[in-house]
């Protein structure tokens, strides 16, 4: 287990942002599985087309935690566009760095967050939107 | 890190600290004693009359002759050479090797390669507490089998296992039996001969001897290639400049070990009683290996709903290390092949935690222990999102 | 042994005494910090980077980088790994090896047991000097040739081989160039890049490091098997528990060497030559090896008439610790391999003196073996039946 | 070169005893051979059946020396059928003991004593004597 986190990924793992449910939320997004050994739950709360409020429940290694609690921070009060575009890349470039091993619990971050907004599209009767032709995979 | 906090240390399956006496016992081979043991004038004789007590002293803690104790750098290359050198000098008389499916990588890894050189392996299903059966090992020889390979005690659940059994199927064959004991020297009592080992492997650091140090145990009716070619050393077995204070070392931690294994099992296997009690209060927790037939520092339990390095980050911020069989464990990702073996089912088997106690572990650490883990535990079934309503506080 | 008498420790090629400075380095990771670089907790963090620092080092030291280095278990271990690795990971390519008729038994030994499992050996001749020739090697060259191994220095006489000639031919026909560098690392520059080395052996005990540690150098283009199956450690490629303390001492005793080399080349070879210079007065002695293109640290001179034992003996109880490449050398009864390949007649191979300066060696040391060398000599001399009359006193 | 020789072995070896040669000796026997690494001559005086002196040269590492000198002390004074008796197990003994790769050393000596001995008897116009079937050989 040949892991040096970053002190912003011992930072967010330990003192996470936005952890938690939001009640009646008006989007959910999940990825991941328990075989794999990590599910990423985001709850958004839209307003005005922007997300008001987010949370995430998190079942995984320190990178996921802190992937989760990083991508939180930086769709919290931003519109639905904005929070789609922001890639894996950001979130590991926020958190200082992420071993190689483990970049993959950015991707599932990203991925998350991307079937929250869609969860919301669908229930207010919008399309979905479409995931990015050469996006990074998440492995399992 | 916070500061001041205390410091347990409850991985001594991976590596343990080196005894003082030990290091004492070391130091005069690493400067006025620094002889080549092959050589003729008088510094040299120094270093090879030391090798030799220590091969002694070796012998002696398993039962073995002195001239049956070959010297290596580690568990690894021990497992390597007992099975490759059986290999390469036997694949005449057959291709067929029997092995378990809990072996460490050591062996595994081994034994895989040797399938890409044209060798056959049976590896051996275990019932849900990693126990091996003697009956399957029995059913599964042929007439071309060469050599069985079972370990002594695992190294993620301490599961026993029953080796002795084993040993007597395959003399009664004539059969070369190798044991990998890498965890069980200087914990368990060992016998080769009445257990009848054919060969077995030991690692100097699981004992509080130095790290890159091991034997390899070569009962005299084993014919194998050496896996280090070159100088002479090793009555011609095992080639390269001897590691002396790395052999000196290894035998005076053992022999210690050896000496004092009753009376420091029998506190190890109390405090390891009350961590894995204390533990199993934890709701939705499960204890992986053999209840009974464990190493005396080995507990091994599995949470439901979160999983392993999350928690063991968390240990080390209060202190404590650990380990864990989690699928974070590795950068492969993939779990644990020995809970994964034992039937564990995926989902959970990520959340397991393997603490090994040892000649530090006190009883305040485990009181310690059993207050941190169960907070711990509380801390991220919270956060995760598989946890039941019932389980959350 | 003689009470009070002076000790001279000519026998720097067998194995080295510690620098004090890296038994200092090396005495934490004996103790405090002990933990198993692999784990997730602080003190594995602390031997981890250790590690990490360490092969930094030896990468700095031979012109590679970092994730080219691989820890191993010695010189040995490393040149057998090469070989076989190679070997093994390449056989569909071809079964041919190109190796030189002087090199250590960790090479040949391995490439004689490699022909037993089905490849193929070209031994190249050696000249007078122990030199091999680039010519030779290039036209040794098969289309099934998949390996060349060929010696930076040689053990006994000292010879250096042209490394960057033959790496050269190498590199144009696109096969793997491994060489043993064990006694020239820390002792001559090395640059693997300029030298087109593929693959480099080198061994802590040799320059002032600890015994039961080494590296090898493997380039990004070469693929090979480990030797070593297990444990992820070392990128993989070399598995088993590092020796965490060994690695520490092996990277600091190859940077401080190589931070002097070119101050401490100038000093030993100033006496050598002074050495060999007076061993050459005595009657009926030859220098072995290169006279030039030879270790700074490197004396080996043969004496007509006396055997290569008894020589060391005597010097023994004149405290004076050398080596011979003697029939009574090892068990065998062979003269050397290395001395027999040059041409040195049968008759005249048993009386060689190999006297390998180091550190430690002053003046008055030179001063001391030139007064008892000739002494001995003359009085084995005086017991032979082989000595002419008028050589005996 | 793992070799720890006795002290009597060492003795031997640093103050040999009858270490010369003897003129006009009355048998010489030599054995042995450069390319191997050893050879040994013995030189006798026979006086009244008995050696009445015997002197040795030797070729050869601390094991060949240090025999030459211990066989040479043990047929001093004996008469020749003693000698011939001298087994090279007896100067093995004597010496407390010899390395096993060394032994031969001690073969060595017993053949040359021998050699001195039938040297001697066939200068006197006598038969040499035979070895006994079955002894030990000096292997090469
Ligand atoms: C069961 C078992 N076998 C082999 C090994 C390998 O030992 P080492 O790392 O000392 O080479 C270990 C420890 O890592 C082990 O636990
Ligand atoms: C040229 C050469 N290669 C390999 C070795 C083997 O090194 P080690 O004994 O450290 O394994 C030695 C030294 O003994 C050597 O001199």
């Amino acid at each position: 287990m040949k892991l040096d986190y970053s002190n912003k990924v011992m930072d967010h793992f330990e003192n996470p942002r936005n952890q938690g449910t939001i009640e009646n939320a008006d989007g959910i997004g999940e990825e991941g599985n328990p075989q794999c050994g990590d599910i990423m739950k985001i709850y958004i709360r839209v307003l005005d087309n922007r997300i008001s409020d987010v949370k995430f429940q998190t079942f995984g290694c320190g990178a996921a935690i802190a992937s989760s609690s990083m991508a939180t921070e930086l769709i919290k009060g931003k519109t639905l566009e904005e929070a789609w575009e922001l890639s894996n890349k950001a979130v590991v470039s926020a958190l200082e760095g992420l071993p190689p091993q483990k970049v993959h619990c950015s991707v599932l971050a990203e991925d998350a967050i991307h079937k929250a907004i869609n969860d919301y599209r669908v229930k207010q009767g919008l399309i979905p939107w479409e995931e990015k032709a050469g996006k990074e995979p998440h492995h399992h | 890190m916070e500061d001041n906090k205390r410091i347990v240390y409850m991985d001594n399956a991976a590596t343990t600290p080196l005894r003082p006496e030990v290091v004492d016992a070391m130091i005069p081979f690493m400067t006025e004693n620094f002889g080549n043991p092959s050589s003729l004038y008088d510094i040299a004789k120094i270093s090879r009359e030391a090798v030799a007590k220590a091969r002694s002293r070796v012998a002696a803690a398993i039962g073995a002759q002195d001239k049956e104790i070959y010297f290596t750098s580690g568990g690894t290359e021990s497992d390597n050479w007992a099975i490759k050198g059986v290999c390469f000098a036997n694949c005449d008389k057959g291709m067929h090797i029997i092995t378990s499916s809990i072996e460490h990588h050591a062996v595994s890894y081994t034994c895989e390669w040797l399938e890409k050189q044209g060798f056959e392996v049976t590896y051996l299903p275990v019932d849900k507490y990693g126990m091996i059966s003697p009956e399957d090992v029995k059913s599964s020889i042929r007439d071309d089998t060469i050599l069985i390979t079972v370990m002594f005690a695992n190294n993620e659940i301490g599961t026993i296992e029953p080796i002795a059994e084993i040993g007597k199927i395959a003399r009664e064959k004539g059969i070369i039996f190798h044991t990998d004991a890498v965890q069980a020297v200087g914990h368990v009592p060992i016998d080769v001969e009445e257990m009848n080992i054919d060969m077995l492997s030991l690692s100097g650091h699981k004992f509080n001897g130095p790290k890159g140090t091991g034997a390899l145990y070569i009962g005299k009716r084993v014919k194998l290639d050496p896996l280090m070619h070159g100088g002479d050393q090793e009555r011609k077995r095992r080639a390269g400049t001897e590691n002396v204070p790395g052999i000196v070392g290894l035998a005076l931690a053992l022999e210690l070990s050896v000496a004092e294994l009753k009376e420091s099992s029998e506190r190890l296997t109390g405090l390891r009683n009350r961590l894995t009690e204390g533990l199993l209060k934890i709701p939705k927790s499960h204890l992986n290996g053999h209840p009974e037939n464990r190493l005396p520092n080995n507990v091994n339990v599995t949470f439901e709903y979160i999983e392993g390095e999350s928690i063991l980050l968390m240990l080390n911020r209060k202190g404590i290390a650990a380990s864990t069989g989690s699928a974070c464990n590795s950068s492969s990702l993939e779990p644990s092949h020995v809970l994964t073996a034992c039937g564990i089912p995926a989902e959970i088997v990520h959340g397991s935690l393997r603490l090994t106690i040892g000649e530090m572990t006190t009883d305040e650490d485990v009181d310690y222990v059993l207050k941190v883990v169960p907070e711990i535990v509380q801390k991220l079934r919270n956060m995760s999102p598989l946890t039941p309503d019932e389980l959350r506080t």
